[in-house]
């Protein structure tokens, strides 16, 4: 099947391919993020109790993001995509600056080093892909500005280690949730888009 | 004396959409005891009290799908309580997203296939258990199978990613098999029960061309 | 006279994150002849030269991760110029999801084994191609396996979908049997070479016991 039968007039990829690759995309990129965060909830969270502290201080809380299934599907997709989108920028930023930073934590892993890089690098794919399918499905404008301001880069530089090592747990924790997030509501979009709701 | 101190045991959502939390009470120190179960969500102050405790049977709290939120942490506390005194359980964290462990799939069939070369093949196919949307892409299930020789110890078990069918060419002639079936959430929560045992009498012609 | 037309031949992605490029130079016009890859994305003006020339040695553009996207189709054409004039190649289009093909699997074992009631088995094992990251679920492969009689003619192929082992039952005493595995992206893209070959010799005892 060539790509482009009559050239390059009118050829692009498919709405149907774009949301497939980008649901394969934000899978891997979720899957690579739960791996990070058990690995360094394990070498360096174990009984400090993170979790209470973690939980309502994800940068990105202010965005109106739905919590079940019923209001998933009441939104309308153009606004989800738009959603996902900011969610996607709200962590371009951060995700730059955790793939540097953390090579600076004591006897950070490999694993650890590599997993922040891949991860961060896949975020912008990532991103870049939804760009296009935003403007495809808005037909051209890339929608109103949802954006949530990350302001935990100086948390990241501490002096203080138990300090500097909470706010990159938080971090992960909360890109943890926001990547699983950001996968649900791609499967979603693309068994609503693309199959009539019949995944 | 008061009751001893209630343990939540477990919690278990079975299609992401609603879940049910379990506890195991302590003694009642010799006088009728009840149990409250208590909850407050991630970022919120407010204190609720479980919605039903019937649904699910004794010592259980249900949460309907209005009363069931993702990517939130809910503390879950029980309280026992006679006329002596009360004590709490530990509190309980729970975010439903990780306690989803999905019913077994359903509608399996096995059926010995020949292909155009003559060659004989068994495909299974399978349907995703009847409470789970995965139409709509909310949930997305992964399956693993396994089977053995009736008389065979070892289990082969073979994971089938997202597909809800699956082809099986090497199989020892003559043998009559067993095969199962489970499925699990596609990042978090756990395996289901394994699908009733199933046997297939694989034939002794079923050999691949010499 | 100025250079000949040159052909864009092949374009290959190994692991869905890179790709490649190889062109095929025409006559050079008896004059040195130099080669310019240009590349646009769709539904851009902007046009592009190839970032890299050398790492996949002569006539080739090398796209690493930075200058490869998904997203978008590739209009690639290759320009031949001397002192004469140029040449420029018909446009190639390129969307790097459809021009995967793996590297062959590795790590393949073949064992004789012999099940509970001593009848006697093969049990192939085999790992991804290292390049290809299967673990994240970003690529997903698909295998096939051939083997057939050293002396015989023809290869019995058989597909064993997302597993990385397999068992064989059905095998003639006392053969030695020749093995290869090849594995293919789930969806686009094109199957791998064949692994190097492998041989297994079946014992003579290797009787299926009726």
């Amino acid at each position: 099947l060539p790509i482009c039968p009559n050239g390059s007039a009118n050829c692009q990829v498919s709405l149907e391919e774009l949301l497939d690759r980008a649901v394969k995309l934000a899978h891997s990129v979720h899957f690579l993020s739960s791996e990070m965060f058990h690995e360094f909830n394990e070498r360096y969270a174990q009984g400090r109790g993170f979790i209470a502290k973690a939980v309502n201080g994800c940068h990105t809380s202010s965005l109106n993001t739905p919590e079940d299934k019923e209001q998933a599907q009441q939104i309308h997709h153009e606004d989800l995509l738009n959603l996902v989108l900011g969610m996607l920028r709200s962590w371009n930023d951060p995700l730059i600056h955790l793939a540097s930073e953390v090579q600076s934590i004591k006897e950070a892993p490999e694993t650890i080093l590599w997993k922040a890089a891949e991860i961060e690098e896949q975020n912008k794919r990532l991103l870049e892909g939804m760009e296009k399918i935003v403007g495809r499905v808005n037909s051209g404008e890339i929608g109103n500005e949802i954006y949530s301001q990350w302001d935990g880069l100086p948390s990241l530089q501490l002096a203080d280690e138990e300090s500097r090592i909470f706010a990159f747990y938080k971090m992960l924790f909360c890109f943890h949730r926001d990547s699983h997030k950001v996968d649900n509501y791609l499967k979603l979009l693309k068994c609503r888009l693309i199959h009539d709701n019949n995944c | 004396s008061p009751p001893e101190k209630p343990t939540i045991i477990k919690c278990r959502s079975p299609e992401k959409e609603t879940f049910t939390c379990w506890w195991k009470p302590g003694s009642d120190g010799g006088h009728p005891t009840n149990h409250t179960l208590l909850y407050s969500k991630e970022g919120e102050e407010k204190v609720y009290e479980c919605p039903d405790y019937k649904t699910a049977g004794p010592n259980s709290c249900y949460f309907d799908k209005k009363h069931t939120s993702f990517w939130t942490i809910y503390n879950i506390t029980v309280t026992a309580t006679n006329e002596m005194g009360s004590n709490v359980s530990d509190p309980h964290y729970v975010d439903v997203t990780y306690i989803v462990q999905p019913d077994p799939p359903v509608n399996i069939t096995l059926e010995l296939k020949k292909s155009v070369n003559r060659k004989p093949y068994l495909v299974l196919t399978w349907s995703p258990p009847p409470l789970a949307d995965v139409r709509s892409g909310w949930l997305t299930l992964e399956y693993e199978l396994r089977l053995k020789p009736e008389e065979g110890e070892e289990w082969e078990t073979i994971f089938v990613g997202q597909q809800t069918q699956c082809k099986m060419f090497s199989l020892n002639p003559g043998k009559r098999y067993i095969v199962q079936i489970h499925c699990k959430p596609d990042h978090h929560g756990s395996w289901s029960e394994w699908s009733p045992e199933m046997y297939i009498q694989i034939p002794t012609d079923f050999r691949v061309k010499d």
